[in-house]
């Protein structure tokens, strides 16, 4: 089933095409890598889905409803969450309470019930709690442990990156939209990532990923597109775009081509 | 009302404007280059003016004196304010502002909130409660009569005399090479460093040209009215912080025009009857959007009066339904509303109805403003709400057009 | 792991001091009136004691706004002043209204609050620095129409008279009255303060005073979070305007200056953003201070050092000692610049501000950042 | 010509760069390489003195720059592409190319320093008034090499010229780098894209954490299985 479908989605900045006829589609349970040079309109493909541009024409259809026009929280209480390529996460909250942000939306207890503290939102706090460092452990011992109640400033370049995909897992999004979660960290550490993302669609999350690793790329995804200048220049299986002249002249390189 | 008052008031209003402006400035260049409100500009101001009538007042100008020594003594006591007082507005910068650089934006805020109340009771404990009083020798007398309302030498002289300091200060800002300086500094900081700029001697120059100003503006003030109090400056400030918004911040003939619309809007908002005003708030409406309009490039100008949809291009199915909605912007918000109903699953009409009421919803505003003013219109505002109407003035700007009349101009980085 | 142990203690202790800390100061707080029965004490202390806790509250409810969602309020005063005015509109002989005392309380807050939804509506979008700039024209607004809609505020001249509030039959009509029931809602309001601040609600502010726009693609909705701070911090302006009023028994338009938005700004600035300790004991500094200065050297020192001993002092120093009043604010506005240069978290910091506010420029911040972390990081898993 | 001895950085306490030595001899092509958070911009602004060092010296032919100010460094003939290009996005083409030459006031010099630049990029005399904002990616490379060579430099420093663009445009860029240096100028290049700079380069030093962890010949250091494995992408 299409989980997620754009139709001609175009925006300008100033009149040059950031995003240009841009038609992609995407099925439940499936990972899709976006590749392609800096400046190609990943990023910007991005902040159009998750609503913090608006798109200048075309539609968005999340499950064949238009995300167009709704606000970013808006969006992401139907079910899509994000990550950033420059990390966003909220440095001088604990781990804890990051993931706990995240969860907002899907927490029920209304104002005055907070104010007085009731006893249901005591129980739902608790098994709030519970439920995030349950998604924590994703990452094995990393972010678990005394870690937990650490500023989240505290922790290593790889470690936000981590915690930045925990904070998406926790409002459990139909869709998960990942950009560049390997950037700034080790060959083994990428490799690990790339495992985990692997596990986390296998828990029957839905995923969009921007990469630029093309290891992560070939070794995570079921489709890759390719995007240049705005539009899409290529798409089909890892191999295949890989070989694809369009992308080699645009973004490989003869070099790349070949690790590839 | 005859029009003599009519006149009066647009004169003292544009006079009133030209020191608003000179205030501004200072806002404007110190927001462009650091993203800051220097909240203690406008205490700079009073402390301009205090100097200046301090000096005249030291020096013993009198009635007597032969002309030419007069006006030098007044020349004198404008350098001298104007030293001193740049003096105080580059250690300000030094000393308040710069360890904060690089912190987040809330604590030079509260910086500069702290150097105006320092500032302010400073001048209350040196000078006291009592407003300075203004030499009468240093201020010229006389009028020119213009359509029977009388012309004040000394506004002729503040008006020359702005204009010829901002026609100054634009050129030595576009031509020189340290105005390049200052640009390049406010568009990209550290970039402006790596090509040699000292970027530091650049920010003090912004705080050393801001702060004359505004001390030139507190001694004409100080002779427009005659005194100074020791809080003047605060509401001054605000009022040239609101000029400032009003023209878009970061934005130099922004300002300017800006001042001149607040100077002119207070004067006819207390001087005239409410139906007058009306007519004005139109007039000022159409003048700003003309800007607008004439500074947009040539391409987009012919696009954003009569074809919204043509901007880009849009699939087929959309096209026509956005043409009709490019009506709505004209026509009014009941067909936004229609539109929104009907065509509620393409989001592109939605969007552009969405706009269509929201632009349609702002013109009914103003028109029901308008339509209550004309009602009213035997009605007068009293003098004691001035200084409301800039409130109001800078609080509806902030709510509807952040931006301002001509746009702000605070640079992104590339 | 002998390193964690240890930190695991010292934790332990850091709590269990906290908590004896609070209690001492509650218990302080509770018997503070006695020592004026016991004639330590003169009956001006008592009644600085009750202007202290309205500021209190006053502070507390301004950090909700600047030091828990991280937006600048330079028109606080404005919403003490409609809290007021509601408790002298409805209480006085002015207009002839006479409401009972939890009405009128509740009534203060309501229309602050109400007030709050009606400015915050259209200016929360703002950027911070124009938030600061629109929330200070509201609050001279709000202080230009006091002065001038003579008919129901009599204008410059005042609302006298205001009466005695009534509750449960008990007529509060005495200082220490007035402290113990300011001192009721300061600790009610701690605990709603506390209960918010680890909700849902609270996590929400915080996240955007971190990073608006993360917060936002997490799902919150920014516009209303953030209403609703500026909603909540104005209730407890309401309710400190009704207790004042009712306290003063007459408000005139000066009493809500610019200058006394300041003055709450200062308390929280200097006492610390975002720390509840810290802007209780900012607010408790700055008002008590000028006091204190003046009756050392007025009446203390010289009962021990003999009447003239400050003569010997230069004149300009006697002068300042004696009429700290006129120099408070200048020494106020110094202590903000100084405060923001050297210690910007406050006196009595909260960690996260602590942490904000020492940051140096991202840009160059981010390399090191990654390497100064890494190697702890590195550290901690040779620990672990 | 440019000589980093021992040199040590901190940010506040954080130690950045630990005791590194680098040397760029006259007419060279060096490339420093390294990954995300390596200490390479640190490198950077080091030599041009916007961040100073605890110790070590920087020895510019033969004096000691360490307590030398920016704009005088500039003045000896050092100049820098910064990354990201970091152009005035309000000024025009033509004054970009002027903020080059700030610290120049021979005006002559920098006349025939202007049209040397639209020699060698005809397409920015096309453009000079039009506002750097408005200039695609490749165009906006240029100005930014133009405006470094405006301050008519001895020694260029690149910081990641390849960043944010296309394959295509960086072959291009490069092969800009290496015409520049047959003009005469020293060319240290900070890279991440090891493939592209050490292909033109003549010697290469590769930065981890701080420290100086290899340095040799480019082609070199191209075989070797280290850089192959952490810098190319092969397992």
């Amino acid at each position: 089933m299409v989980l997620l479908e754009t139709i001609n989605l175009t925006k300008y900045f100033g009149g040059i095409s950031a995003v240009k006829k841009f038609n992609f589609k995407i099925n439940e349970g499936e990972i899709v890598s976006i590749i392609g040079p800096n400046g190609s309109g990943k990023t910007t493909f991005f902040n159009l889905v998750s609503g913090l541009y608006k798109p200048d024409s075309g539609d968005i259809l999340f499950e064949g409803e238009s995300l167009v026009g709704l606000r970013p929280d808006q969006i992401s209480n139907k079910g899509i969450a994000r990550t950033y390529q420059t990390l966003r996460i909220f440095g001088n909250m604990t781990v804890l309470e990051n993931v706990l942000v995240g969860m907002h939306p899907r927490l029920q207890s209304n104002f005055f019930h907070s104010l007085l503290h009731t006893l249901k939102v005591r129980r739902e706090e608790k098994e709030a709690r519970e439920e995030a460092i349950k998604i924590l452990s994703y990452f094995k011992g990393r972010l678990t442990g005394p870690r937990l109640n650490h500023p989240a400033s505290s922790l290593s370049y790889a470690n936000r990156r981590r915690l930045e995909i925990c904070r998406a897992l926790a409002n459990h999004p139909k869709l998960l939209l990942l950009d560049e979660p390997a950037a700034g960290m080790n060959p083994s550490e990428t490799i690990e990532m790339m495992e985990q993302i692997k596990e986390i669609r296998d828990k029957g999350y839905t995923i969009i990923l921007i990469e630029h690793d093309m290891k992560v790329v070939m070794g995570a995804s079921d489709r890759v597109v390719a995007m240049d200048h705005g539009e899409k220049i290529a798409e089909g299986g890892a191999l295949e775009v890989a070989r694809n002249p369009l992308v080699i002249e645009a973004y490989l390189g003869k070099k790349g081509a070949q690790i590839a | 009302m005859g029009f003599e008052t009519f006149v009066g008031l647009t004169l003292s209003g544009l006079t009133v404007g030209m020191i608003y402006a000179l205030v501004a400035l200072g806002y404007t260049m110190v927001y462009g280059v650091l993203k800051l409100i220097n909240f203690a500009h406008g205490e700079i101001f009073t402390v301009g003016g205090y100097l200046g009538a301090t000096f005249l007042i030291w020096i013993g100008i009198e009635d007597g004196i032969p002309l030419p020594l007069k006006i030098l003594y007044v020349i004198l006591a404008f350098l001298f304010s104007m030293i001193l007082t740049a003096t105080l507005g580059w250690s300000v910068e030094r000393f308040a502002y710069r360890p904060l650089r690089k912190m987040t934006r809330i604590a030079p805020l509260l910086s500069a909130i702290g150097v105006s109340i320092f500032l302010q009771n400073l001048i209350l404990l040196v000078f006291g409660v009592d407003p300075i009083i203004m030499p009468v020798a240093a201020i010229p007398e006389g009028y020119i009569p213009v359509f029977g309302a009388n012309f004040r030498y000394l506004a002729v002289i503040i008006i020359v005399f702005s204009l010829i300091l901002m026609g100054g200060l634009t050129l030595f800002i576009k031509k020189t090479r340290l105005g390049k300086a200052m640009r390049a500094t406010s568009q990209d900081r550290e970039a402006a460093e790596m090509m040699g700029i000292n970027t530091n001697m650049t920010i003090s120059l912004t705080f050393i040209i801001g702060s004359a100003l505004a001390a030139i503006a507190g001694i004409l003030v100080a002779m427009y009215y005659g005194t100074l109090k020791f809080d003047t400056g605060f509401l001054y400030g605000i009022k040239a912080f609101t000029a400032a918004v009003l023209g878009g911040i970061g934005n130099i003939p922004g300002a300017v025009i800006g001042a001149l619309v607040l100077g002119l809007a207070e004067n006819y908002g207390v001087g005239l009857k409410l139906g007058i005003l009306a007519y004005f708030f139109i007039l000022g409406l159409i003048v700003g959007l003309a800007y607008q309009f004439y500074f947009l490039p040539r391409e987009a100008r012919k696009k954003a009066l009569f074809n919204l949809a043509d901007r880009f291009s849009y699939d087929e199915g959309s096209l026509s339904k956005v043409k009709i909605l490019n009506y709505c912007y004209y026509g009014g918000w009941i067909s936004g509303f229609y539109f929104l109903f009907k065509e509620r699953r393409d989001s592109l009409v939605r969007i552009h109805a969405r706009q269509a009421i929201r632009v349609g919803f702002a013109n009914t505003f103003l028109f029901l403003v308008t339509l209550i003013f004309f009602l009213n219109s035997n009605y007068k505002i009293s003098s004691e709400w001035q200084n409301g109407i800039t409130f109001l003035v800078l609080m509806l700007v902030l709510i509807f057009k952040p931006a301002g009349i001509l746009g702000e101009h605070i640079p992104e980085k590339v | 792991m002998k390193k964690t142990f240890k930190k695991e203690k010292l934790l332990k202790w850091s709590r269990i001091n906290r908590q004896v800390l609070i209690g001492a100061v509650l218990f302080l707080a509770f018997i503070f009136p006695l020592f004026n029965l016991l004639g330590w004490m003169g009956m001006v202390w008592v009644r600085l004691g009750v202007k202290v806790a309205v500021f209190v509250l006053l502070a507390l409810g301004l950090n909700i706004i600047i030091g828990e969602t991280g937006l600048l309020n330079l028109g606080y005063i404005a919403f003490f002043a409609i809290g007021a005015y509601t408790t002298a509109i409805f209480a006085s002989p002015r207009l002839g209204f006479h409401l009972p005392f939890w009405l009128l309380f509740l009534l203060s807050g309501f229309f602050a609050v109400a007030f709050g939804f009606l400015l915050g509506l259209p200016t929360l979008r703002l950027r911070g620095d124009y938030l600061a700039i629109v929330t200070l024209a509201f609050g001279e607004i709000v202080r230009i129409t006091l002065n001038n809609w003579e008919s129901v505020t009599n204008g410059p001249g005042g609302i006298p008279g205001i009466y005695d509030p009534v509750i449960f039959g008990l007529r509060i009509d005495n200082n220490f009255e007035y402290y113990y029931l300011t001192l009721g809602l300061i600790i009610l309001c701690l605990i709603l303060i506390r209960n918010l601040k680890n909700s849902r609600f609270g996590r929400a502010w915080n996240a955007l005073r971190e990073d608006e726009i993360a917060a936002e693609c997490a799902g919150i909705h920014v516009s209303m979070a953030k209403l609703l701070s500026f909603m909540v911090s104005s209730l407890f302006a309401g309710f400190a305007g009704c207790i004042f009023a009712s306290l003063q028994k007459f408000v005139n338009p000066q009493y809500f200056v610019f200058m006394q938005s300041v003055l709450v700004v200062c308390m929280v600035v200097l006492g610390g953003m975002g720390s509840i300790p810290g802007v209780i004991a900012g607010a408790i500094a700055l008002d008590t201070l000028p006091e204190i200065i003046r009756h050392t050297f007025a009446f203390w020192l010289p009962s021990f050092l003999g009447e003239d001993f400050l003569t010997s002092f230069p004149p300009l120093l006697q002068n300042f000692l004696f009429d700290f009043d006129r120099y408070r604010m200048l020494i106020f506005g110094l202590a903000i610049v100084l405060m923001m240069i050297f210690r910007p978290e406050g006196l009595i910091p909260s960690r996260a501000w602590q942490r904000e506010l020492h940051e140096i420029d991202p840009r160059l911040l981010e390399e090191t950042q990654m390497i100064r972390f890494d190697l702890e990081e590195e550290e901690k898993d040779l620990e672990v | 010509m440019l000589r980093l001895e021992k040199v040590q950085t901190h940010y506040g306490r954080i130690e950045v760069l630990k005791f590194i030595d680098i040397e760029v001899n006259e007419g060279e092509i060096v490339c420093l390489l390294g990954g995300n958070a390596s200490g390479k911009s640190t490198t950077m602004k080091t030599i041009l003195g916007i961040v100073r060092p605890t110790s070590g010296r920087v020895v510019y032919r033969g004096e000691v720059i360490n307590d030398v100010p920016t704009a005088q460094r500039i003045k000896m003939g050092i100049a820098t592409v910064p990354e990201n290009r970091r152009l005035f996005p309000h000024l025009t083409v033509l004054e970009n190319l002027e903020m080059g030459a700030f610290t120049r006031n021979d005006k002559l010099g920098i006349q025939e320093d202007l049209k040397r630049v639209y020699q060698l990029f005809p397409v920015l005399e096309e453009r000079k008034n039009q506002r750097a904002g408005t200039l695609s990616g490749g165009e906006q490379q240029m100005v930014a090499v133009g405006r470094a060579l405006m301050a008519c430099p001895k020694l260029l420093i690149m910081d990641e010229p390849s960043m944010g663009l296309s394959p295509a445009l960086v072959d291009q860029s490069f092969e800009i780098i290496k015409e520049v240096n047959k003009q005469g100028v020293t060319i240290f290049v900070v890279e991440q894209n090891a493939q592209a700079a050490l292909s033109i380069a003549d010697r290469g030093y590769v930065l981890q954490t701080g420290e100086i962890v290899m340095e040799g010949k480019a082609s070199e250091l191209l075989k070797s299985d280290k850089i192959r494995k952490a810098y190319l992408g092969e397992a």
